[in-house]
């Protein structure tokens, strides 16, 4: 059980623009595991969608993007397939799921007949059999009488029955690796609580394995066995999940933690000052030391994440003193 | 605005655009000073000669000098599109403002105005308009200025519709700020982009409207030198003098060519999806 | 749906009578009156009170135009001043020469402007996108008519292939007809098609920018798809408003090329109405092009309904 | 070379046989000649009807008999009596008597139009159906002419009857071609009248009028050969169709004369020595090279053109004269010129005389301020003696009467001018009643110069009446009143 | 001792909407529907609630930025609904609103300089040494004073937001409704704002109507706190006694669907089945009967009541 679906190595995601270069992902090695659900959280910038549209390989076509090193799915490079072998995989073996449900379905079709596009793509179904797969699906992510609903247009679903039709979408064809950016965060609390259950079944059923990608440290302690810490284009701290909650080694996860709200406890947060970097000039040497409260020379030099543990890395010179 | 003209500059084929027409205005301004001859000087000995070192683009039927009409011709084109297009925007401006931010039934009457003015094909209009004004440079900005209120009375009203309700505007009312001042500083300033981009492509049809009411005959008086009107005057020797009608032709195509880009150059400038993208 | 359509119908009533008002006082607006017009050389005040008092002239505007209304609600536009034939037949006789020329303009326009606009768009900054914007801009900046004489000469004189103008019905002979339709086709079609492939480009480029388009490249839809199916129908619902705008103008864009290439539709009648002040043709063809108008956009406003289901449900 | 296409028309035998594709510039209002204004209307009629006299081919102004199979008029010349051929036929296969010429007249002025032109007509009697007897209350000198005319046309009464009274788009003549279909603004397609009363006549089968308005569209059909005749050429036309193989180009001077017509009423132009300085200070030739390419004949004295037999050959004006016209201005007390309007209709060729006439008197002194108008309103202002200065022209047909009487004559409604001459008054009027050629061409001499020198009109030229046409076509007679009548002789070498 | 500063009677706010342009029906949204509470001096009240429960609209009716279709709103004992025109406009200097989206309640096309200007214009404040104050409450903020002729896209979210705090704070107003101030931003910066409002409150005795769907950042900031269920308030209580104590089925479930960022604790989730039912024909009876664990016949018909059950603690349920 222990076979690793996915295997990020040193990957870097660079964009040309006029202002300069972006460094957006800058050198990120992580691995998800059959039936694993790794968390990738992170301020808003810090490059987790771009990773994750990296490994679908839905960047890296125009000619200011550049993606380097290399994205092992099930053993082979996805850097270096074709576009056409790339389009066979994705929605098939590997899917994703977008962060906005008002705007990830194509407001000009029915749902059920986007559902159905899968097989029909992936496994050349014809449209009848594909239509039934796709009321199945509405009917697994427990949207209630499907058979009609698949008949609506997007318009007519609420925010929840959408992100849901979304992820039916994307289990449709029962894929191995599943990349789920922010879902659940243009959701009520009602709903997302819906949806992080429907993902936690899917793993247990299905053995999917599952790249969550959120801000919500919440969602992260609830549903994710491991996570990843991202900030400015980098991983910072990586580690399991109770590991990471009970012994947070980097400053800036720890910053995180110390700045959530405690139930009941009105004391003064302490939030972490200043600002995220601007990824036009990034600061040389450790990305948070500006930040950072322990900062002192060393940080000028780029920390590695480095193991502490067996599972639990960290990119901060302090650690490495210690 | 810095980061617009920025933008603005960078595009090249825009920033080109604005070059030509700012060349157009200087041989506006000083047409007595560049032009060779007076745009109204009959030379008969030289009638529809051929480009040539004394006529760089040739003389027409009478023998009048084809680049010095051309260049006082600016003056005229310019001017029509100028005033045609500040009238239009003046008026189309106001219905709009008005109809969107009174909203109720003033709205449904500045709409269904400008949808009936909407409905006459401009030339129909312009034609119609031309024919109860009676021809004259005035009357020719009046019609097309008319003809053309109602494209921006629909784009203001639409852009202020979508801006009325956005949050600045709700801070500002909850300040208390009056509905004049809301219309003045924060309305308007916000919804100038895609009008000041409708302009100048209004301002180019404005130049083919009177271009074409010449060619009815309803345009401007007669010896003026238009390039509608020398359009006109030279179709019918396409064939044995070319250079009446083609460069009068050209300068038109120019005109209107140089207004689109830049136009289209100010949206794409103004618009914050191609801000990071590379050139 | 039905409740769309019908919002809409209601909202075109007033404009259509609105129309009827500008049409009717625009045209009594004009100086010159038809009776003048129409005794030309043998004038004199006492026939001209007769003629007047015959076409009801001499009644006061107000009283006249609700004459003239409550009689074209009957269907009836009464008769040209000048050849006294029923309006409403000169119109109808005139009215397939004109929509044959919209239409296949229309077509032409289309045929070209999406796929050139959508490829414009997805090829972004290629020599085809290049070539789309040069077309494009050329397109809106070259006056009609000046193309069209041009093309007479190019087309018609130099080469010999087409007609220089005239008219055949597609009822004698189809061919004879398409081939007499295209150069006047060209001419109306092409700012047409500048303006409908530029609106297409610049709304593909939108559409391919959105999130469901992203949502259906990650869901494995090969690219042809993506851009013919997923991005293409959305694109298109700007689009066929644009559209609809266009047709009407082609209606009155006919005015200028009905001329030149002598056809004998509802744009040179308009203009012959105008130069003759015969009101009552005038006011017709007025009230018809742009009630077509309306028409045509109530039309494309049920089309986009069935493009954009937002509306349809 | 137009001289040689016409020696070898008159050296072959016609062919019979063919169609013929024509075209004019416009189309016409209406088929009904009694009630037609406009040469394209009369073009389509005079084909399709027969008149009792009609136009010699090759003349302008001559007679012969069409209908009317001889003729005689009385010694007080009040009493014409015509007697008809006979075995006529309507193209329904009616029999043409002399109650249809009655009936034709009596039509003709119940119908307005023309009414003037009979109006002293006393009585029409028909003593038997081949004889017309006319009695005029007095003696009217162009009254042939009038019968001549194309569009005094008898008319078919059953006909007139059948389709209640109008005659708008229906075919009621005995003319040597039959209505086959009209589409407004298309085409109109006449076919060969099998029973037409001059035997062997008309050669052609078939004859297509498409109105063209577009000239450069026009001139194109004409050379790829889509049409046979292009009716109306004009003058910057001329040389590009002569080089042009294949194609005859056929010129005569026409009736079509333009002036700067000068409004006689009040202002400056109210004094003769200002009108006359005008006069002397336009360069005729130079308008005549600018504007019509030299395709003109310039008018130095009254407006009747050469080969006409009233024309008058007395030089008033034979050459721009610049002195003279100051002289004339400063003797009229105004040395230092004044500013005047010129109204002027969009005829592209009378828009561009008038920015030369602008250019030209700017040199006395005097500023003019050219307004186009829109035809209906430009003639509504004209009517209503409403302008100052006007470039426009005068269709003067066939009778010297025809081109002055009406508007010259004091009082008369296209008199625009507002001109009064007591003197030419009388000599009109005289000229109406003569019936004398020689005594008429004498009293028109006197009465053209004493316009001329009283210059209400400057007259500036007389237009050409050009054709051209593919050489294949012969016999086709370019007439000066724009007739088109000799299709009836016209046959095709193919 | 503790003072009232506002009190809202029986508030409500139906919006028509006029799709029935042909069939006369009209189309109702009951988005506040009967809404009564106070708000004591230098108190926070929170409100929570799901996406579309008539927040925000109460929110603006507050500020009087709408006008609210039956109810009453007293401010210091003045009636807000019966003003009008002058006096409304000057009583407006004593309420403001922070918006949720800190980049779109800025004008983009004026400077920060302008942005702060424009109140104290247009209530005639300061005339003469406005420069200074606007540096002063840039200063409060946190915001450096050299950037005031800079345009809001310059700055990063969280400036823009505490922009939009000092704006607020130009009129001094004693009442500020916060509209999911912090809703838009990263955790980081969430803190900072969190701590700047707690800070401003303290200085300035402000009064707070703190809207939020986020429940921990509520319950931190609030010192009462109003859950909303379809336009009317369900529960409304002290909030260490909500948060310990929640009595009303909604507000059960909503507390247990928020994911607690502590994997050491496990707790039991309580599932609401169904979806939000459409404020344009809400159920009959009480609102939440669709979705209830616990409804009976009685919930169906009868609409309850905001009663209060001890210790200040109102909740609107049957079963209570
Ligand atoms: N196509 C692009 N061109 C230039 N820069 C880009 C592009 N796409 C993303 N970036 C930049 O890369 C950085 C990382 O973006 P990314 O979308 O991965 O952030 P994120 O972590 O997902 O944030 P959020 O929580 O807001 O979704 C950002 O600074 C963004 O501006
Ligand atoms: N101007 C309006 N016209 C019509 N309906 C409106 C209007 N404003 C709000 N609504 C409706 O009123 C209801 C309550 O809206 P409101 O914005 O107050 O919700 P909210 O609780 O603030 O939600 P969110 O958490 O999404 O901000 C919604 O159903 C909304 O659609
Ligand atoms: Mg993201
Ligand atoms: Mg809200
Ligand atoms: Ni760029």
């Amino acid at each position: 059980m222990n076979d690793v679906v996915l295997k990020v190595k040193d990957l870097k995601c660079h964009f040309h623009t006029r202002k300069g270069i972006v460094k957006a992902v800058d050198g990120v090695n992580f691995e998800v595991k059959k039936g694993e659900i790794l968390a990738i959280v992170g301020e808003s910038g810090s490059g987790k969608s771009v990773t994750s549209q990296a490994i679908m390989r839905l960047i890296g076509q125009k000619n200011n993007e550049r993606i380097e090193g290399k994205i092992f799915f099930r053993g082979e490079n996805l850097l270096e397939k074709s576009e056409e072998e790339m389009r066979r995989l994705r929605g098939n073996r590997i899917s994703m799921i977008f962060q906005d449900p008002m705007t990830s379905l194509n407001p000009a079709y029915r749902v059920g007949s986007q559902i159905a596009e899968v097989p029909q793509i992936h496994e050349k179904k014809d449209k009848k059999s594909s239509w039934s797969i796709a009321i199945d699906m509405l009917h697994r992510v427990g949207i209630p009488s499907s058979e009609e609903r698949a008949n609506d247009y997007p318009h007519q679903f609420s925010g929840g029955m959408r992100q849901r039709s979304v992820i039916a979408m994307a289990l449709a064809s029962n894929p191995d690796l599943l990349i789920a950016d922010e879902p659940t965060t243009a959701l009520d609390v009602t709903i997302q609580a819906q949806i992080l259950d429907l993902m936690n079944d899917l793993r247990n059923q299905m053995g999917t394995a599952i790249i969550m990608i959120t801000h919500d440290l919440g969602i992260v302690a609830e549903l994710c066995d491991s996570v990843a810490v991202m900030y400015a284009g980098r991983i910072v701290e990586q580690a399991p999940i109770k590991e990471l909650f009970a012994s947070p080694k980097h400053p800036y996860t720890r910053g995180l933690l110390a700045s959530l709200p405690k139930p009941g406890i009105r004391e003064r947060l302490t939030p972490i000052e200043g600002q995220p970097p601007n990824l036009h000039d990034v600061p040389k040497g450790c990305m948070f030391a500006p930040r950072c409260p322990h900062a002192h020379e060393k940080c000028s030099e780029q920390p590695m994440l480095n193991n502490i543990n067996e599972h639990h890395k960290v990119a901060c010179w302090l650690e490495e003193e210690m | 605005m810095k980061e617009f003209w920025y933008r603005f500059y960078k595009n090249k084929l825009a920033f080109s655009g604005l070059i030509i027409m700012v060349v157009y205005a200087i041989l506006a301004l000083l047409a007595p000073l560049i032009a060779p001859y007076g745009p109204l000087e009959m030379h008969p000995d030289q009638m529809l000669s051929a480009p040539n070192s004394e006529h760089i683009f040739g003389t027409d039927q009478f023998g009048r000098d084809i680049f010095s009409r051309i260049i006082y011709g600016t003056q005229i084109s310019l001017k029509v599109g100028t005033i045609s297009v500040g009238i239009s925007l003046i008026l189309g401006v106001t219905m709009g403002v008005v109809a969107a931010y009174y909203g109720k039934w003033v709205d449904s009457l500045v709409s269904r105005t400008t949808d009936v003015l909407f409905s006459f094909p401009d030339i129909l209009l312009a034609l119609a308009l031309m024919a109860v004004l009676g021809t004259s440079l005035t009357n020719v900005m009046i019609a097309i200025g008319i003809v053309y209120t109602p494209i921006f009375a629909r784009l203001t009203r639409g852009s202020v519709l979508s801006i009325k309700n956005s949050l600045y505007v709700e801070a500002a009312r909850s300040i208390g700020v009056s509905n004049l001042q809301i219309v003045l500083r924060h309305i308007l300033p916000n919804v100038m982009a895609p009008i000041i981009v409708q302009a100048t492509l209004s301002f180019a049809l404005a130049i083919l409207t009177e271009a074409a009411l010449s060619f009815l005959g309803l345009g401007v008086e007669p010896d003026t030198p238009s390039w509608g009107i020398m359009l006109n005057e030279g179709k019918d020797f396409m064939e044995t003098a070319w250079w009446i009608a083609v460069f009068p032709g050209l300068a038109i195509t120019l005109a209107v060519l140089s207004l689109n880009v830049m136009g289209d150059g100010m949206r794409d400038a103004l618009d914050p999806h191609l801000k990071d993208e590379v050139m | 749906m039905v409740k769309f359509i019908l919002k809409r119908i209601f909202i075109a009533i007033p404009v259509l009578f609105g129309i009827s008002i500008i049409a009717f006082f625009l045209v009594r607006l004009v100086p010159g009156d038809t009776v003048t017009a129409m005794l030309g050389a043998n004038y004199n005040e006492e026939q001209a009170e007769v003629l007047r008092s015959k076409y009801g002239l001499d009644k006061p505007l107000m009283v006249q135009y609700f004459i003239w209304i409550s009689n074209v609600l009957q269907g009836d536009f009464g008769e040209s001043t000048f050849t006294s034939q029923p309006v409403i037949s000169a119109i109808m006789e005139r009215l397939p020469v004109t929509i044959e020329l919209t239409i296949l303009s229309l077509l032409f326009a289309i045929i070209i402007a999406i796929p050139l606009g959508s490829i414009a768009a997805i090829r972004r900054n290629t020599l085809i996108d290049y070539f789309a914007s040069f077309f494009g801009l050329i397109g809106i900046s070259i006056p009609r008519f000046w193309l069209a004489t041009i093309m007479i000469l190019l087309l018609s004189l130099k080469m010999g292939r087409l007609p220089s103008g005239g008219f055949v019905s597609f009822f004698e002979d189809p061919i004879a007809n398409l081939q007499c339709m295209v150069m006047p086709v060209i001419a109306m079609g092409t700012s047409v098609g500048a303006v409908i492939m530029r609106m297409t480009r610049s709304t593909m480029l939108e559409v391919i920018g959105q999130e469901y388009i992203k949502m259906a490249r990650a869901k494995g839809v090969p690219n042809s798809l993506l851009v013919w199916k997923h991005a293409l129908k959305n694109a298109l619902i700007p689009v066929v408003t644009v559209i609809g705008i266009q047709a009407g103008y082609l209606m009155g864009g006919t005015v200028v090329i009905e001329q030149i290439f002598s056809l004998p539709g509802i744009g040179l009648l308009a203009l012959q109405a105008i130069t003759n002040r015969d009101y009552a043709l005038l006011q017709g063809t007025i009230l018809f092009i742009a009630s077509a108008f309306v028409i045509i956009n109530l039309f494309v406003d049920i089309i986009y309904a069935f493009l954009d289901p937002k509306i349809r449900y | 070379k137009n001289q040689k296409s016409t020696v070898e028309e008159t050296s072959i035998e016609p062919k019979a046989g063919g169609e013929l594709v024509i075209s004019d510039a416009t189309d016409a209002n209406t088929l009904d000649p009694h009630k037609a204004t406009t040469a394209a209307s009369m073009r389509y009629i005079e084909n399709m009807y027969s008149t009792l006299l009609r136009y010699k081919s090759g003349t302008y102004g001559e007679l012969e008999g069409d209908l009317a199979k001889e003729y005689s008029i009385s010694e007080d010349g009040k009493v014409y009596t015509f007697k008809l051929h006979e075995g006529v036929k309507f193209h329904n296969g009616d029999p043409l008597t002399s109650k249809d010429v009655k009936y034709s007249i009596e039509r003709i002025i119940a119908n307005e139009v023309r009414a003037p032109q009979f109006e002293f007509v006393e009585k029409i009697e028909t003593p038997d159906d081949h004889t017309v007897v006319i009695t005029l209350k007095q003696p009217v000198a162009p009254f042939l002419t009038f019968l001549a005319y194309p569009m005094n046309a008898i008319v078919n009464k059953n006909v007139v009857e059948q389709n209640n009274g109008s005659l708008d788009k229906a075919d009621a003549g005995s003319g040597p071609f039959q209505l086959v279909e009209w589409k407004k603004d298309q085409h109109l397609i006449l076919e060969k009248f099998p029973d037409y009363f001059v035997k062997g006549k008309p050669y052609l089968d078939k004859v297509i009028w498409k109105p063209i308005a577009d000239n450069t569209a026009r001139t194109t059909a004409l050379r790829n050969k889509e049409i046979d005749i292009m009716l109306q050429v004009e003058p910057q036309d001329i040389k590009k169709l002569e080089n042009n193989n294949g194609f005859v180009v056929k010129s005569v001077t026409g009736t079509f004369w333009e002036y700067l017509g000068l409004n006689t009423s009040k202002g400056p132009l109210a004094n003769k020595k200002v009108r006359q300085a005008i006069a002397w200070a336009i360069d005729r030739e130079s308008l005549n090279k600018l504007v019509k390419f030299g395709q003109a004949k310039v008018l130095t004295g009254g407006p009747i053109p050469e080969g006409h037999w009233a024309h008058d050959n007395s030089n008033i004006y034979p050459k721009r004269d610049l002195e003279k016209a100051k002289q004339l201005m400063k003797e009229a007390g105004y040395e230092k010129g004044f500013k005047v309007t010129l109204k002027v209709s969009p005829k592209q060729d009378q828009v561009n005389a008038a920015q030369i006439i602008k250019q030209q008197l700017k040199e006395i002194g005097i500023e003019v301020e050219v307004l186009t108008q829109e035809p209906s309103i430009f003639f509504d202002a004209l009517g209503k003696k409403d302008f100052e200065m006007t470039v426009v022209g005068w269709v003067g047909f066939v009778d010297p009467d025809e081109y002055l009487y009406n508007i010259f004559h004091t009082g008369e409604i296209w008199n625009q001018q507002n001109y009064s001459n007591p003197k030419v008054d009388e000599l009109l009027e005289k000229g109406r009643v003569t019936i004398d050629q020689e005594e008429r061409k004498k009293i028109y001499a006197d009465a053209q110069k004493l316009i001329a020198e009283d210059a209400p009109m400057v007259f500036l030229y007389v237009n050409k009446q050009t054709s051209a046409f593919v050489d294949s076509v012969k016999d086709f007679d370019v007439n000066p009143t724009v007739t088109t009548i000799s299709l009836r002789d016209t046959w095709l070498d193919r | 001792m503790t003072q009232e500063l506002i009190k809202v009677e029986n508030l409500k706010k139906y919006f028509e909407s006029s799709s029935g342009f042909i069939s006369k029906e009209k189309k109702v949204i009951k988005a506040v529907d009967g809404v009564s509470f106070q708000i004591n001096k230098g108190e926070t009240l929170g409100i929570v609630g799901e996406s579309g429960c008539g927040k925000s609209t109460m929110g603006r009716m507050l500020m009087r930025l709408i006008k609210p279709t039956e109810g009453k709103i007293f401010f210091e004992g003045i009636d807000l609904t019966a003003l009008k025109g002058k006096w409304l406009k000057e009583q407006r200097k004593n309420f403001q609103m922070v918006f949720q989206d800190p980049y779109a309640s800025l004008n983009p096309r004026m400077t920060v300089y302008q942005i702060m200007e424009e109140p104290m214009r247009t209530h005639g404040l300061y005339i003469g040494k406005r420069k200074e104050k606007i540096k002063e409450l840039l200063d409060i903020v946190g915001i450096p004073s050299s950037y005031m002729d800079r345009y809001p896209h310059e700055f990063s979210g969280g400036q823009r937001q505490r922009i939009g705090i000092a704006r607020a704070l130009a009129v001094e107003p004693k009442f500020i409704v916060a509209d999911e101030p912090v809703a838009a931003l990263d955790v980081s910066i969430q803190a900072q704002i969190l701590n700047l409002l707690v800070d401003l409150q303290k200085e300035y005795g402000l009064t707070y109507l703190f809207i939020a769907h986020d429940l921990s950042v509520v319950q931190y900031i609030s010192k009462r706190v109003g859950v909303m269920y379809l336009g009317q308030i369900v529960e409304l209580s002290d909030s260490d006694e909500l948060y310990g104590n929640p009595l009303h089925p909604y507000t059960k479930a909503l507390f247990s669907a928020i994911p607690v960022a502590d994997p050491f604790v496990k707790k039991e989730r309580i599932q609401l089945y169904g979806e939000l039912p459409s404020p344009l024909n809400p159920p009959k009876g009480c609102k939440f009967h669709t979705r209830c664990p616990l409804a009976s016949k009685e919930c169906q018909i009868k609409e309850p009541e905001l009663k209060d059950v001890g210790n200040g603690h109102y909740v609107a349920c049957h079963a209570i």
